[in-house]
């Protein structure tokens, strides 16, 4: 079974990172994983969104062109990738920054407060972790234990990032 | 000189270029996200605004217009 | 109230692709003042680089013409000889035209073919992601000077602008900056006086301008237009660097 | 389980240090960055080792060049505009037999093009975009792990035959991450080739050139390179058979094209269609006798590039008129999908009555 | 009569001349240096014209680039090396659609190799030595008369079709003096191309470019340039038969090599043997019918170069198995003598049991 | 009586291939005596380029590698950053190293490279049959100046030394002349001493030689050598542009 | 019938101006014609050649493997080209300065005192039209008059240079 | 101080410089070509020759040896 997530908003999000966290989790895991970051030379300090396979055997193509789940972070890209999410599919909103619904009927829409929840546990920043834990439990792609466990690799050992972000985690995931 | 300036909220990137260089202090930070994702910045007229540019050439987007009497 | 600023008739209404507080789109701006100042619109034929600037057709209201990487003096030398009616400039950054387009520069230069060099110097190359400059500071960090500029491996910062002063080609070359609005208004002089160069069949013409790049630098707009003046300033000292024109700066 | 997560440009990377990459001499273009960057970071201060973030791919290339005839395992990167800027000095490197290898993360094309990822450049790769009658090893990985394996290869097939290797990669494999596992360690001493210029201590002098007023010579040294590429044909040439056994279609790909038609072939594997793929690893030499003999179980074949139809040229020299052709391709640097490739096997599948 | 004696290199000056080529760009390198001097003396101060030595090839072929996007006719020209030097330029004049009409008098290879006239650039001129999709028109004339007369047409068809023209010369075509008769006069005034960009007067502003962030549009640049392909292959194939109607064994060969092979077919006519010649002067588009045609008449081919063998490539994918396609090749510079050309051929003749 | 002249160990005993009165069979006898007198035949790599002295190795008695046209700065680089333990140098042409070559050379100066460049300036490109190099003379006449340089289409003449002097990698930079004895033994001072540098690690270190091609020149040696001095001189004045060794001349 | 001629000396004899004068001439008389200069590096002021072909079919290749006629200015030219000219060719010898002859028993040798003919005319720079005549009139390969037609275009009608020359031809012409 | 020089003929291309440095005049051309096809010079012993070198030095061919008392 192969399923494609794709991460989107602003740079300086950390959308990146939920991406890389997540892909070193499954790999953890022992699943096939590829994790594949937009580039361009229209980047210029803006959008940025990476697309995260997770499958059981080799994977073909790392783009997502119709992935089963979006996480949003802001609303453009809200925006952009309704129309690209499957049928059935389940998008993940930053309900704080997205003010709007997507217009899709055909599709699961989980609203979570990521900043609100962040800055009441003292660091906005950590709002994209607050996602991530939100996102894992409800799509059930890896264990929260292997997200954590990633941490210290993808926060190459920075112990004060590390429990700060593990502890967003575990609020978003218990959020659901 | 009474001046007053007019600033494009869609282009503003809220680099606060214009905020650090106004003489008057009349510029600041909206805390609404315009559409591109930036806090916008917005001019606060008190009346002191002398018309003298300066955010207006420095500002990178060429999101201010300036008026002068 | 009349309205005493706004966008200059030869700068397209498009929103920059440019990161916050980027040099890039005052110098646009300013260069299309002077292109306005002049009446030199419809004569004007620009030739941007790969760069940040890249998109550059996509906010000069003139004709331009792509370049390949470090050309832009040889593309800007073709079209010119091939229709000295036009006024021809290039576009280019400091990777471009210091770097990989060393020996097209100096020897157009050096022919004194009558075109104008607008150069951005924002000490790295922006555009592929903040990689050493030739015009990188000593000591600074880069993603391809992770350890800090060294000269013993890296060599040192490079100063185009002297060294094209010293072929019999150039007329006019002076080092100006966009970190301040005086400087913005000298910048915008200077890019003038360059054209009026061009017009006057002077020969080769160009104007360096060190141009802040917050994102590559990691600060700040506010930081990064600091930075211009108190470090870059001082390795590459604003001023005239050649003038043969006999014209004073004045306009 | 040792794998860790590596982009495709910093696999190269890792993978060249540890076989033994004493200098790297690039400059910036993406969508291979990350390379230069790695190697910024490794070899910059490494003691011994340099990286030199050139002036130019020229000036780049003849640094390769220089150290290569010192005697060091050499490397440089680049993509699309930079790897034709490059061409006249491989032609010298592949004149001279000097080892080296050189990576091609390439982008759509020609002009300055995108930055995203396409296989344009097959021909220049496989032919010699240079003068002259020289070819490169060119080698088309197609994973990040294969990126890695390969990258250690290229330079042992590079200093065992004396010739330039080529890594032709694409921007999607440079920039994606996935696991890769190193199966070598960084040698502790770094090799010195028997032949390199050192000054002659205790030797008669040498010289290392093409030139010459008498073209015999120029004629013999041409020869003992086709000897070698046919040396090469007969001793290492890769491939991969994906389900071809009982194909009655195969698909021809390569590099990140392959993989995308192994997702597509998967996909028509689920509808019935008997369809394979033929995948070459090394491009040249390319695998010609091991394509023909698949020319005896089907006589049908799609070659699809994110390409305008270059590789296909091989196929079809290969298959010597033995198999019927189609042809399936996006240049420019657009990355189709696997369904949109079964949308082209099943029609070409019902056309034919293979089904 | 009305012929002069010209160097083939000198031939190609004074053809372009008379083409209304307006801006020449060029640098020294033997074996075409004939030509550089004829333009610098005919275009340098003639009003209107520009002749520049440039700094380099590189330059050159951008200062090309830049004159073409002015709009008016241009020309640079040179051998091996600089050509390799030129491909980052080319392939951004074909993505732009700039006609501009490239002159290769190629020499041995690979490397600085040597300066005698050789063939071994056939692949990069025809199959895009530069990165990307595109191709240029590749002409390949094989006496000064042709060189005159293909000089004109090359200006002619890239204009026509927005494609750059190379013409695939040789040193010693270059320095060979032949009989020439130019049938056209320079124009009173030079032709200006309809979308040159001279300056936005009277219309909106213009720009040419390639790069863009939108793999679709750079797509649909390929399907533009390919469409244009196919339609030369129709429309612009020019080849040469002789004595191929009752002919048992066909030698392929172009250019100089073409002459050599000529003369050995007199003499094993001469001996009674029935063969003929197919020399394709376009050498991109390459007259594939045109060729397959032959295969109806015989089934023995032998294709000359003086190379290792690389036109060889488009004569096997042309005839698509229907013929058995034999090489002799001398790379390097070495110029065969017909006599031992006559010898492989008769030795073919016999094996094959065709006397 | 003993012997007080021959031929230096280190070059071979070839016949040049150079016509009569050629400078470049001068200058591979000098750097030969100045590499004997050093004693390092055993650890220099010479990098000759494509020019009339491409057969240099049939006259050099050391390593000899043939560079690109123009690439001799960024081969001598990979030499030297690969094995530091060489001497490593550059013989270059006009057309080689200002032409061409400007780019590499630069930057190879600017970053400090630890080699050698003897560049050889005659004023033409002498292989190809005697066209105009950056380095010939306004008014001059060659195959592809026929109407005389004129700087308004062909530009100036060209000071690579005066340029290479701006940038700070460079330790040691004199123009010399084969014109005489006692220029000829002060170019082979020259030599010795750039070579000096790099054994002293330094960085980089060139030599200008103002040399005479009779051929091209289309003049008799005795006349060409005469004009090294009266005019070459003139627009290239002889002596030391840049030395930041300290050490005085003598030897 | 195809014929190819070489003419060899030292450069600054004038082999090439032969060469192009014949080929000329052979030009104007409606033959096929060709005329390869050798060029090359070694080349610097060192020995210059030239190959003509005169046929009355297009030719192959310029290039002479086995000339049927070999018109030598020095010794190193004999030396050379005595390996290569065809059996029962005729090679053409400038005696004054060419002491030894040919070791080939299969070829005839005309010998001509060119440079001393040419001292007496006063010139002794037009020593290889002196030869260039001998030549014509014992190969039979052009008329005389075709030749002289022939130096009004190759010398660009500088008319002392023409008259001298035609004059040395003349002189050449007659001494067979 | 006396001296004496050794041409060698075979080397010489008769380019005269030898002949236009020699402080002394003791060298000329001689009127035979050589096997390259040169006037080679020649060293006219008038016992004058004080080794200084110049000949050697100018010599492109280093066809000049020069010995010294
Ligand atoms: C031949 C070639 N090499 C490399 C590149 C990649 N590239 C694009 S822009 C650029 C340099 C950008 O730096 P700079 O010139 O300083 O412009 P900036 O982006 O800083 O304004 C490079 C190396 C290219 N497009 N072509
Ligand atoms: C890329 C390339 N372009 C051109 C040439 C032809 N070429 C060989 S040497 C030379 C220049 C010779 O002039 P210079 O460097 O001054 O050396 P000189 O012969 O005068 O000593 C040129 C243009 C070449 N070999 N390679
Ligand atoms: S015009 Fe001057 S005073 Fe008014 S807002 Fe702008 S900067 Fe401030
Ligand atoms: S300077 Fe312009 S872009 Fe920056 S904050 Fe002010 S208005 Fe916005
Ligand atoms: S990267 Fe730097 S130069 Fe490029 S747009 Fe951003 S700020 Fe400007
Ligand atoms: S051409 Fe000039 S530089 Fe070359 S060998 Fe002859 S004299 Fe020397
Ligand atoms: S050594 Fe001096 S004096 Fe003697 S021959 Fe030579 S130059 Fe004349
Ligand atoms: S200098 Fe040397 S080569 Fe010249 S004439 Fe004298 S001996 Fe002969
Ligand atoms: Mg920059
Ligand atoms: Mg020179």
């Amino acid at each position: 079974m192969l399923i494609k997530t794709v991460f989107s908003g602003f740079g300086g999000q950390g959308v990146l990172s939920m991406g890389l966290n997540l892909t070193h989790a499954a790999m953890l895991e022992g699943r096939y994983v590829t994790y594949l970051p937009a580039y361009g030379a229209e980047v210029r300090g803006g959008t940025a969104n990476c697309t995260v396979s997770i499958s059981d055997e080799e994977i073909a193509s790392p783009v997502a062109y119709a992935p089963a789940f979006v996480v949003a972070l802001n609303e453009p890209s809200m925006v952009r990738f309704q129309n690209k999410i499957q049928s059935g599919g389940v998008m993940f909103l930053n309900s704080d920054l997205i003010k709007e619904q997507p217009d899709r009927g055909d599709i699961e829409v989980v609203n979570i407060p990521a900043n609100t929840i962040a800055e009441k546990m003292g660091n906005v920043k950590s709002a994209n972790m607050v996602l991530l834990g939100a996102f894992v439990k409800k799509s059930n792609l890896v264990s929260l234990s292997s997200l954590i466990e990633s941490l210290t690799v993808v926060l190459k050992g920075n112990q004060k990032l590390i429990s700060f972000n593990k502890d967003a985690l575990t609020v978003g995931y218990e959020f659901i | 000189m009474k001046g007053r300036i007019v600033i494009d909220q869609m282009l503003c990137k809220g680099c606060e270029l214009c905020i650090a260089f106004c003489p008057k202090q009349l510029i600041t930070l909206s805390d609404e996200l315009n559409a591109a994702g930036y806090l916008p910045s917005s001019f606060n007229d008190r009346g002191d605004c002398n018309g003298c540019a300066s955010c207006a050439v420095v500002c990178p987007e060429v999101a201010i217009e300036v008026y002068r009497e | 109230m009349k309205k005493i600023f706004s966008r200059p008739k030869s700068l397209k209404k498009a929103v920059f692709h440019y990161c916050p507080g980027c040099g890039h789109s005052i110098i646009h701006r300013i260069a299309c003042e002077a292109i306005d100042e002049l009446g030199i619109q419809e004569k004007a034929i620009g030739v941007p680089p790969p760069g940040c600037s890249v998109f550059a057709y996509y906010y000069f209201d003139v004709d331009m013409v792509e370049s390949a990487h470090g050309r832009g003096a040889a593309v800007a030398t073709g079209i010119k000889r091939a229709y000295p009616g036009a006024i021809v400039f290039t576009y280019q950054g400091d990777g471009d035209l210091s770097a990989i387009g060393t020996t097209e520069t100096l020897h157009a230069a050096n022919r004194g073919e009558n075109i104008t060099a607008i150069f951005i110097n924002n000490a790295v190359y922006g555009m592929t992601g903040g990689q050493m400059a030739p015009t990188t500071m000593l000591g600074m960090k880069t993603t391809t000077s992770p350890y800090g500029r060294d000269d013993r491996f890296e060599g040192y910062p490079i100063k185009m602008s002297e060294i094209l002063g010293q072929v019999r080609g150039t007329c006019y070359i002076e080092r100006v900056a966009v970190n301040s609005p005086s400087n913005i208004r000298k910048a915008r002089k200077a890019i003038k006086k360059a054209f009026q160069c061009q017009i006057d069949g002077l020969g080769y013409s160009l104007v360096e301008i060190l141009s802040p790049c917050p994102t590559n630098w990691k600060k700040s707009p506010v930081e990064a237009w600091k930075w211009v003046g108190e470090v870059m300033a001082k390795e590459f000292p604003l001023g005239i660097i050649k003038d043969t024109t006999g014209k004073s700066d004045a306009d | 389980m040792n794998k860790m997560l590596f982009t495709g440009n910093a696999a190269i990377g890792e993978a060249a240090v540890r076989a033994g990459c004493q200098c790297y001499f690039g400059y910036p273009i993406t969508p291979q960055n990350e390379l230069t960057e790695y190697m910024a970071n490794n070899l910059s201060r490494r003691p011994g080792c340099t990286f030199i973030q050139a002036e130019s791919e020229i000036a780049a290339i003849n640094m390769v060049y220089g150290a290569s005839v010192a005697g060091v395992r050499a490397m440089t990167s680049s993509s699309g505009p930079g790897i034709s800027l490059k061409q006249e000095g491989i032609s010298f490197l592949a004149a001279c037999q000097l080892p080296a290898v050189i990576v091609n993360m390439s982008r759509g094309g020609p002009g300055l093009g995108s930055i995203a990822a396409a296989q344009s450049d097959y021909h220049q790769a496989t032919h010699g975009g240079g003068h002259g009658d020289y070819r490169t090893i060119v080698l088309g990985p197609s994973s990040v792990q294969e990126l890695a394996d390969l990258t250690y290869r290229a330079f042992e097939m590079s200093d065992k035959y004396l010739i330039p290797v080529m890594i032709l990669g694409d921007g999607m494999l440079g920039q994606m991450m996935e696991p890769v596992e190193f199966k070598y360690e960084a040698p502790e001493v770094l090799p010195v080739r028997a032949d390199a210029l050192r000054g002659a201590k205790g030797r008669p002098s040498r010289f290392v050139r093409t030139f010459t007023s008498n073209p015999s010579e120029l004629e013999e040294l041409n020869w003992s390179l086709f000897r070698r590429y046919q040396l090469l044909q007969k001793e290492e040439v890769s491939f991969e058979n994906y389900l071809t056994q009982d194909a009655r279609l195969i698909v021809t790909a390569f590099g990140i094209g392959a993989r995308i038609a192994k997702g597509a072939i998967k996909q028509a594997r689920g509808y019935g269609m008997k369809v394979g793929l033929f995948r070459p690893i090394t491009l040249f030499p390319f695998p010609r006798e091991q394509l023909k003999e698949l020319a005896k179980t089907t006589s049908y074949f799609l070659d699809f590039e994110m390409n305008m139809g270059q590789m296909i040229d091989d196929v079809k020299l290969s298959l010597e008129g033995a198999g019927e052709v189609s042809f399936y391709g996006r240049p420019g640097g657009v990355i189709p999908t696997s369904t949109e490739l079964l949308r082209v096997i099943s029609r070409i599948y019902s056309q034919k009555g293979l089904g």
